[in-house]
């Protein structure tokens, strides 16, 4: 099978979807790039992430649009073009800003179909590059997924790897809901199997990326190959665990964590966002209610501290859950 | 339809059948309004309502210009411009009351309205959420190439709002048909617009933004119409965006029970004398010999059984079901 | 000692503390409202709850600031101003309407201590009215606390009861971090016993509001008295709970929570809030973590469901978690 | 001090010691990008980092019409702004080299450097994130009622942001003391401002919001230190805002790493030649023989030995504390 990076997997998603379906249009800034300015290429980027590379020559400036840098707008644009009956895939670039565009992503596109009784959809896919481990400092490293994770009406997606951002790509892009795609820009390079070809992966299905005995891991994207350093640092030790990586938030893959610790009775949830109201406290939440005759110890959250995400190398790398700290926590948790 | 067209403006021939359609649609939402005024006092009707009573010669002067397949966008004040589009009355009525067979099944209520085989894409009860949606069904006109245009309506107080400008500079970028009607009812709440608007100049602050932008008297239906029309021509011919700031004013408070201590005692009093659309529209139509008086008699007290009408029967309608609850968060999940 | 209902009681605290402290400006939509227009009151409303009256008479137009509708604007001058040695007091009107201005909060003012090596406070606080009840819609009922609680940098307060919200909102004007103070519509004429001086409560400490044996019941804002009201009703069955306002979600007084967890081994969290990545998932995650060996029995959440804030009477009725609900949680969590 | 004032603009003296100082703090912006373009090859210095290289006119003869009361609210393209408002250079380097005695403690980084002891109230990561700030610092200017002034610098691509846009209406309708310098340097990221601003005229669009703003050459010192002059002395004297657009290059990439594939090949090349505010500053004062060409140089060489010196100290330095990352998020929690 060919071997790809999550960014040209995410592309060639788009690249499928986009020849498959006139009613796909990509905006955002710079997503081709180079428009206007003297007298460069008219395609100077394709996204500053070069994930949406090749669309521009490919689909014409009608349909892969750049636009100036006013996220609302960007959103708003998706939003409204979805209700026209087009699929717009907004790019916001850092997770980071949407700060500057919930109103359009939480109030208006989240609760369009709910608020018209149900006449409409709302088929608008939003990427967003996430993550810490590039020293951005605090305004271009943080996760977002748990706030929005947490707005009814919305899809959270969040892969971990090449194959399964491109599926998951191509589910958002042929579903009738509006979708929050975080890409990890730590991820981006990293290489898996990717067959050319279409294919989707369902929303709400976790992977079991590890099976084992002892302790339920649950973690996401960047999470997910830190968690399996961890476990299989611990396998030498006789330690083994179910590695669970929900894939998306929203829908959450509720039972798939709740069969495997009542199998282990003991969970680790990994997040890389910060601990209050998490997707990891979110996990740990559910468990306490609908698998706690399962749990033999107490919960063990791995996240970020309660801090901004700082900028000095080793203070980012302080900050960042490491596979250190996530083979502690399945220690502890094997001890209690 | 066997009358020749008559030639109010300078712009469009207005059949006589327009003629009528016009006066019955701001009569329409003039009744709806004070209809609703006074039903609010019962106690029946949830949640809190901001009445377009007043301003129907904006809402029909622009909506009149437009067909199904055009798309507009509104705002908290929104019934004018649903019943302008098209959107059915009755189902309104229900849904302002948020019975089950509302326009929305009775989960928008009065601030989300929306009627998507009309082109009513919604209203909205974030001031300035609505623009920036209204630009990217304009990409969509834009994209299928059949001249159609999408209107994003606004009133003083949102022509403030980040996501508008944001809206206003995209719109001129893509040059794509979105158009930007601002309703200039002197305040947001109970903030003069002269305050609010730091250049005191609505329409000249979106000529900054590299669009026309021409002013009219908003209580006229024709000056709505003719200058709308003049900026609807543009967009389908794909020369982009543009906007008009229609000068008029709200007959009632900023929401039912607002007690409007920011007004001069009499000041709605006297606007309804000067600035009553329907009067002034009454007015010219039958000086000019357009339409006679009982024509527009008869479309009066038709609008009053249809309002009659709309209110018995969302009285008599019952709510949601529990379940309903749960149901169209996502179309699958 | 004097009745006030909660509006009045923040009024109260404004008035005292911008007495005091010439620092503290106030500003945001109608604030004072009547600015411009025809020929109106100069001060026509004093806020759309009311909640600033007199303050524009007593304080002038330099510190009591009508702003256009600008959230962004009003959010970060705040932010601005602040750094420049005022104590602005913003008010967002609506808690839902954070999306328009969530930048100004989550990347700006919660962040500037941190991102600046501590060399700057930001002495902000931010008001917004928040909850369901009164058949707003979906974009006029929102809790929003959840997704702010989640953001270093930040403190968040929800008082449930008059007498608090003045102490709280001194404290919060005293202190020197940026502090999101959400007040529940519902609240507002509620009265209770109020003194007429200043005096502060601490962040970080939750009331005890009901003392109890078998159930620990946490609950917020008009989640409070309904779950005083499901809790009188058990007392009749002798059933007996700890009932705990956390006052502040950030800091969250988890010390306390604990420690009645320690003594029932049953927990109950009322949230009226969505339910996913929630506060209430969050202290439930919390005691999954930190208080298991207490816990007898799966943990009970009480929120609203995973959807928008429905219109209809009936069905916002539905939505909001009710003393009904609350009282069948409590009888479950005794049965496990 | 003993030189008599030089009279090289309309509107302000300029000393023969502000002269220098000019020319001190371009040439030191100048060459700490320079130096920081070469240092941040060697992978030493974390994060990415937009250079200002280019733009130093607009900086310097902005914060030289400034006092350390003033205050200036900055961008992601920050270091100039700093170093012209007087931050101290050393602990500048140290900073964007993520080191415990950095101005910020090493936690900000090249984006987030802030020195509220200069009236510097920080970079921004977020495009549009500091004007806002910039208003409410003129609001307690405004209140202290000491004639101090609140500047927020921006980019052609931020002035195309919602938040700019309200920012700027709001400074007007509070007649507050904030000023809005337009670094028009021709691109956001890879995006021509041609493109980006709609009505292709920064100035145009603010004055629609209803402040004065005028143009001026970016690459002059003089340009800006007068254009500008105007605008503080009317905010100074209660006038309320006003905006500049300094029409610049920048001479290199959007952020070091950028491929530059959107400009023609020779471009920065060319600009070098044609825009070097450094170059156009010593041709003017040595012509005018305002100052020597040897008080240049020797400023060159202790401009030089200053950067030096900061590169040597900030790798000479040590990371912060680990424990370090848990201080600062609260005063007190
Ligand atoms: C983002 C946001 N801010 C504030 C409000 C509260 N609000 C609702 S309507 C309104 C005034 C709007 O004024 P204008 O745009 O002139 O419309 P009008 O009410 O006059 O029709 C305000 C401030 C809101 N709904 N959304
Ligand atoms: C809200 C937000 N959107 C997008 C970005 C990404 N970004 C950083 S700088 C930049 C371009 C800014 O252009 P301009 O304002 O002209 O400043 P310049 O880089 O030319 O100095 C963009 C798009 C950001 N940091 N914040
Ligand atoms: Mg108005
Ligand atoms: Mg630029």
């Amino acid at each position: 099978m060919p071997v790809k990076s999550m960014r040209d997997a995410i592309n060639d998603a788009l690249h499928l979807e986009m020849a498959r379906d006139p009613s796909i249009i990509v905006l955002g800034e710079d997503v081709s790039g180079g428009a206007g300015g003297t007298s460069g290429e008219r395609e100077a980027s394709g996204g500053i992430f070069g994930v949406t590379k090749g669309l521009l020559p490919r689909f014409g400036d009608h349909r892969v649009i750049d636009t100036p840098i006013t996220e609302s707008a960007i959103i708003g644009a998706a939003g409204g073009a979805a209700l026209a009956g087009l699929r717009p895939v907004a790019e916001l670039m850092f997770a980071d800003f949407v700060g500057v565009s919930l109103d359009q992503i939480f109030n208006q596109l989240a609760k369009f179909r709910y608020m018209f009784g149900g006449k409409t959809n709302c088929p608008a896919v939003i990427r967003l590059a996430m993550g810490a481990g590039m020293n951005m400092g605090a305004q271009h490293s943080q996760t977002m997924y748990s706030m929005l994770t947490s707005v009814p009406g919305l899809k959270v997606v969040i892969p971990s790897n090449a194959y399964d951002a491109k599926g998951l790509m191509i589910t958002a892009l042929r579903g009738n809901d509006p979708v929050l795609f975080f890409e990890h820009k730590a991820l981006y390079p990293r290489k898996g199997e990717v067959p050319d070809g279409a294919y989707t992966i369902p929303f709400g299905e976790a992977a079991l990326v590890r099976e084992g005995e002892h302790v339920t891991v649950v973690a996401l994207a960047r999470m997910v190959p830190f968690a399996e350093k961890a476990i299989d640092a611990l396998a030498k030790d006789g330690i083994t665990c179910d590695l669970i990586d929900p894939r998306t938030t929203s829908p959450m893959d509720e039972d798939t964590i709740l069969e495997s610790v009542e199998n282990t009775g003991r969970l680790v949830v990994v997040d890389e966002s910060n601990p209050r109201c998490s997707v990891a406290s979110d996990i740990a939440g559910m468990v306490a209610a609908r698998g706690f005759h399962s749990l033999k110890a107490p919960v063990q959250l791995v996240t970020a501290p309660h801090t901004p995400v700082p900028f000095a190398r080793e203070l980012e790398r302080a900050y960042v859950p490491s596979p250190t700290r996530i083979e502690a926590a399945i220690r502890a948790v094997m001890k209690d | 339809m066997a009358t020749p067209p008559i030639h109010p403006t300078t712009l469009a021939p207005l059949t006589h059948e327009q003629l009528l359609r016009a006066y019955r649609q701001m009569k329409t939402i003039r009744e709806f309004e004070e209809r609703l005024h006074v039903e609010i006092q019962t106690g029946e009707i949830p949640g809190f309502t901001h009445l377009y009573s007043g301003q129907e010669a904006v809402a029909v002067g622009v909506c009149e210009l437009l067909s199904d397949a055009d798309y507009i966008v509104s705002t908290h004040r929104g019934h004018g411009h649903c019943i302008a589009k098209g959107c059915d009355v009755v189902g309104m009525m229900k849904e302002i009351y948020g019975r089950h067979d509302g326009l929305c099944k009775g989960k928008g209520g009065s601030m989300h309205i929306a009627d998507f085989d009309k082109g009513m894409l919604g209203a909205n009860g974030i001031v300035g959420g609505g623009q920036p949606l209204a630009v990217g069904a304009a990409i969509a006109c834009r994209n299928r190439g059949n001249g159609t245009v999408s209107i994003a309506f606004g009133g003083d107080g949102s022509s403030n709002q980040g996501t508008v400008f944001e809206a206003m500079n995209l719109a001129v970028v893509l040059k794509v048909p979105a158009l930007f009607v601002w309703e200039n009812n002197g305040y947001g709440e109970h903030t003069g617009a002269d305050y609010s608007v730091g250049s005191r100049d609505i329409a000249g602050r979106c000529r900054g933004f590299g669009m026309p932008a021409e002013v009219c008297d908003g209580s006229d239906f024709f000056a709505v119409f003719e200058t709308m029309g003049r900026m609807v021509a543009r967009a389908r011919a794909g020369e982009g965006p543009a906007a008009i700031e229609a000068r008029i004013t709200r007959f009632f408070g900023h929401f039912e029970g607002d007690p409007q201590l920011y007004r001069a005692k009499d000041e709605t009093k006297r606007l309804r004398e000067s600035m009553d659309c329907l009067k002034i529209f009454r007015a010219r139509v039958t000086a000019e010999g357009w339409l006679e008086a009982g024509e527009l008699d008869a479309i009066d007290s038709e609008v009053l059984a249809l309002i009659d009408r709309a209110v018995a029967e969302a009285r008599a309608s019952s709510p949601p079901a529990e379940a309903d609850l749960y149901a169209d968060v996502y179309a699958e999940y």
